[in-house]
């Protein structure tokens, strides 16, 4: 039981899940510094999903731990630092776009909520349609709304789970540009795909799963712009 | 050697109770007003506190398993529920045999016998909540919170007759009548009688154990080979 | 104080967005109509036991229809997996928990104060001669139905098959304070006094509300999260 | 032929997966006693007008246990776009409603042989006093209650609201048919003859069968295709 | 209402499809010629899965018809000659992999059921688990039944609505290689995708929907295999 590295935004130590004695992720160790972009690769039931619901504190592993700047993910300072982007959009259709952020800002406990809503709709571009049920939305309002939602707190760290699956090509530019301007706002990045072109215009780091193991973990190979598919053949067939 | 010990336990508690049905049937005397049909008393009671025992232990293995995450007391837990499970039919077919033959009637709705039977319900759901969760991790957490709650009824159960006024007879055992009511000589004999079927209850409870534990380790490693 | 707003928040979530669609309240008040209805046709309404059975009947339609509205609840955040949402936010499980039960209690008051005057109606009953008692009764067993539905709700909610083991969770989870509902409403209806053999029946209704709530409470976080 | 081979083939497709995993007869069956139990305290078991409401308590508890088998009928399907596998196959819809409806007519049947003891028992009474007379009307009012029940769960299966709106709509369209059970049920039970006046009900069941029936083949079409 | 060309393989005659008032497609019309693989794009919401649903006769359209090889959707024939992959893997998860294929076998009316389940078994790789339940099978073991399922009954229109989404890169050239096998049999395929890429390899031909039109229908551009977006900057602006 080391120190936690001082500088780790996600620190993830020894950490085991099973599913009953099925081992989904087999001591991972993992340090994230904070304002990195880590694209998480793996194939299908490499264990992705698990390492991000493990790390947004949904799930609890059996062994090892995770420490979200310092403290545990079910901790409140932690859930204060994290923002969530998994495959549902995670607002309500029958609430409006603006009760849906102002209800989230609620939950974090902003201290202006009807403010920050204002401004989120206004960044994603659905001041328009504030006030509109969001069952009505088109896939690509819904997006963006799920976005302000996982945004809204200024969160630190920010976990997606195959954020590009489904999107069109504008969807995926308008959270490319999203994601980049928490980059450079200081945030961390997380997210698992399988769309690699896409991930790695953002990029900084990598890492590889692969049936639970960590097989990889550094910054994003040079071969990998040319190349998405380098990583897996070169540390993927093991 | 862990198997030998298993049967030799099994052994004594087959003949603990061929030796108990003996003195049952032929030491003992007839009771004054039911005439030689009380004699179901001796299997009725310890099967109902058979069951209890298993359901208690089973909660306690619950809370722990809550508490430390490991699979193991949840195993303990499901086995102890099955075995309970079928000492409560036990105990519920021998009381409907006894009341068909005392009252007349298979059933009726005294507060006793159907929170009996509501206790069977609730183990009953318990093991199929279990059947409907995929992953075990999952299955062994929901189940024990299930379990936990379901205890209320097995209280119920025990404390309805001095609740209710209930059709069915009140205490017997001089622990909680504060003794005088029942000839020493059979409390002794329901002591027995329990003491053997918990003998047999662990016997059975460990060959469960065994058997949920390697099914819980050949799925794991089935899901691990279709992982590839 | 964090705590009560977060709790009340999630409750108005709830509340806010039952009370725009009604999807819910509709259902479960039509539901109490048809098996008031249903019962009508099993036992004979005008019939002089039919007093007797008053109690239970209205319990049954409560339970039945409640169901309803309980099943929802945490099935409501499964659409856009809002269920995550909310779990990985900083509003702890329980005040999750509270917050729905709290919702789930008035929208389970609406649906019995409007079946209580349809079934007086229904089955010629006057249902209000002891108003200041069956409050009372409403409130401590309507909390129970609320607390057991609630956290079942949360521990079915993501079973393939929760349609089917939430009503087999519930019922009999819920009956102790079902048949104390029951045998005091139906003296309370009939106008009659409590007798002392029947005391027992409040309190089981105190002792099941804080038992269950507190183990409901205690035991969210590791429904929810593990 | 081909036609019943394809509807043959639905309903075995859907008793062996129910016959593997017995989810919903499980559920059903516990679901019935725990309705009993819960009767039992709405009504005094031991009194002699439960004789007269002996049809009415056994059909409401086939109603509520096999709603839930019923239930599953099309939802079995949603899980992995089944649905759309099946539409899409040269199985016509028709074909796949009686197949389906087969299927639960089987299950409700096996849930109500177990049920029928059971309820003879805890309310001690002997059922099977006119086997011959009883048989018919429980297979007339069954498939009465499968057709409703098959083809609104085909209704139904890809409501966001299912489980609200699926007791909500069969209930109140089953009603002839539990009626008609319910008041020769009762007879039956209690070891009387049918009067004139009561052959009536018969009729009914037969019309109801045959009319719903044609119309849920003729329909099941449209509400699966459009 | 003039004749259906006799080449066509699927032809889709002045479709208009309406959600209560919104249309979704309008006035589609469209001749697919039997052996070429069409490649469906479109922004999100465009109408791709409405457009592929409607051929496979899973929905009514309001106005015009579409004929599968002459045949309306719902006759029979054309559906013995439709395969259809949807989101879903459309098998029986309480089922074993063999007792789906024979039941799906049987429900096509083929003659020998048994003989043509284990047969699709042996080609996807599937024969060593034929008889564990689909249950227990991992992401990439089902979508190889999923796929088995659609060409069971040799299907010759093959319907796919984005069948590389949330894939790893092996199972997607799994699937990729059992296409290409569909299409030199002769077969006609018709797949929605957003992964542009992955469906370049295999296309013949491209149509572009934007908001339920029909901009373009043609053989491939050469722009494309460089440059797949080339379309939708083209095109796609409208
Ligand atoms: C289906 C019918 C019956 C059921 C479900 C039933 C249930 C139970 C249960 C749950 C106990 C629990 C023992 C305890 O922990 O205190 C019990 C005990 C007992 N039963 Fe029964 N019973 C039934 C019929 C009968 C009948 C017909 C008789 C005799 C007339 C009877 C006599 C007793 C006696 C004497 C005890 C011990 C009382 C005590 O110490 O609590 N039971 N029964
Ligand atoms: N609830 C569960 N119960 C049992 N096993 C599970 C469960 N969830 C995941 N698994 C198993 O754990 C492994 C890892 O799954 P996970 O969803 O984390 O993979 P993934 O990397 O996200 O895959 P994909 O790329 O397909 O999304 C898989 O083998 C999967 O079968
Ligand atoms: N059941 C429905 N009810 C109402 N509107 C619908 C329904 N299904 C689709 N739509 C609308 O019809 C339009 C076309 O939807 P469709 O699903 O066909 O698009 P798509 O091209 O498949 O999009 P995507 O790429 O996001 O899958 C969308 O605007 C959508 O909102
Ligand atoms: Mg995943
Ligand atoms: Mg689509």
């Amino acid at each position: 039981m080391s120190a936690v590295p001082p500088e780790a935004a996600i620190n993830v130590r020894q950490l085991w899940k099973y599913y009953g004695d099925f081992p989904a992720l087999r001591n991972i160790e993992l340090n994230i510094a904070p304002g990195t972009c880590l694209a998480l690769l793996g194939r299908n039931g490499s264990g992705k999903t698990t390492l991000l619901r493990i790390m947004a504190g949904l799930m609890r592993p059996q062994k090892g731990d995770v420490r979200i700047f310092g403290n545990d993910p079910r901790h409140s300072a932690a859930r204060d630092a994290i923002g969530l982007l998994g495959h549902g959009i995670g607002v309500y259709d029958e609430l409006s776009a603006e009760e849906n952020l102002r209800l989230f800002a609620r939950m974090y406990g902003l201290a202006n909520p009807n403010e920050v809503a204002a401004q989120w709709l206004k960044r994603t571009a659905l001041d328009h349609v504030a006030r509109s049920l969001v069952r009505e939305f088109s896939r690509g309002m819904r997006q963006r709304l799920a976005v302000a939602r996982a945004f809204l707190h200024a969160p630190k760290a920010l976990l997606l789970d195959e954020p590009f699956t489904a999107l069109d090509d504008r969807a995926i530019a308008l959270l490319q540009s999203l994601l980049a301007g928490a980059l450079k706002g200081g945030a961390t990045i997380i997210m698992s795909t399988h769309q690699l072109r896409e991930a790695m215009e953002l990029a900084t780091h990598v890492a590889l799963l692969n049936r639970g193991k960590l097989l990889f973990h550094g910054e994003r190979p040079v071969e990998m712009i040319q190349d998405p598919t380098w990583l897996y053949r070169t540390y993927g067939e093991g | 050697m862990r198997e030998k010990i298993l049967y030799g336990m099994g052994i004594v508690a087959g003949l603990w109770l061929l030796r108990n049905l003996y003195v049952i049937l032929l030491g003992l005397p007839d009771e004054a007003l039911q005439g030689a049909i009380y004699r179901i008393l001796f299997f009725h009671l310890p099967s109902w506190f058979t069951c209890f025992t298993a359901y208690f232990l089973a909660g306690g293995a619950s809370i722990l398993y809550l508490w430390k995450k490991d699979l193991k007391y949840d195993t303990f837990a499901v086995s102890a529920v099955e075995v309970g499970t079928v000492f409560t039919m036990v105990g519920l077919v021998t009381g409907m045999i006894w009341a068909r033959i005392i009252w007349g009637i298979w059933w009726t709705w005294d507060p006793r016998l159907t929170w009996a039977l509501i206790t069977y319900i609730v183990y009953a759901s318990y093991l199929m909540l279990r059947r409907a969760v995929d992953d075990p991790t999952t299955r062994a957490r929901h189940s024990a919170v299930l379990c936990i709650f379901a205890f209320a009824s097995v209280m119920i159960t025990y404390k309805a007759i001095d609740w209710w006024r209930t059709q069915h007879p009140g205490a017997v055992l001089s622990f909680r009548t504060g003794g005088g009511t029942m000839d020493p000589r059979m409390e002794s004999i329901i002591y027995q009688n329990w003491a053997a079927l918990m003998l047999l209850t662990a016997v059975l409870v460990a060959i469960r154990m065994r058997q949920e534990t390697m099914s819980r380790e050949i799925e794991g490693m089935r899901r691990f080979a279709h992982a590839i | 104080m964090r705590y009560l707003r977060q709790t009340l928040t999630i409750a108005g979530k709830d509340l806010r967005s039952e009370i725009r669609t009604k999807e819910s309240l509709n259902a479960a008040v039509s539901f109490a109509v048809v098996i008031l209805v249903l019962f009508s046709f099993a036992v004979d309404p005008s019939a002089d036991q039919i007093k007797e059975m008053s109690g239970g009947l209205l319990w049954l339609v409560f339970a039945f229809a409640g169901a309803l509205v309980l099943n929802r609840s945490f099935a409501r955040e499964l659409g856009n997996d809002c269920l995550d949402a909310l779990v990985a936010s900083p509003v702890p499980s329980s005040a999750l928990f509270l917050g729905k039960a709290l919702a789930n209690f008035v929208l389970l008051l609406i649906v019995e104060l409007v079946a209580l005057p349809v079934f007086g109606v229904l089955y010629n009953m006057s249902w209000a001669r002891q108003p200041l008692l069956l409050a009372p009764v409403l409130l401590l067993a309507t909390w129970g139905m609320t607390v057991i539905g609630t956290i079942f709700s949360a521990l079915t909610v993501n079973l393939r098959l929760r349609e089917l083991m939430l009503p087999m969770l519930i019922y009999p989870m819920m009956i102790p304070v079902l048949m104390a509902a029951m045998r005091l409403t139906t003296l309370l209806v009939n106008g009659e006094a409590i007798p002392a053999d029947d005391q027992i029946w409040f309190r089981l209704l105190v002792g099941f509300d804080v038992i269950f709530t507190s183990l409901a409470v205690t035991l969210v976080d590791v429904v929810l999260v593990g």
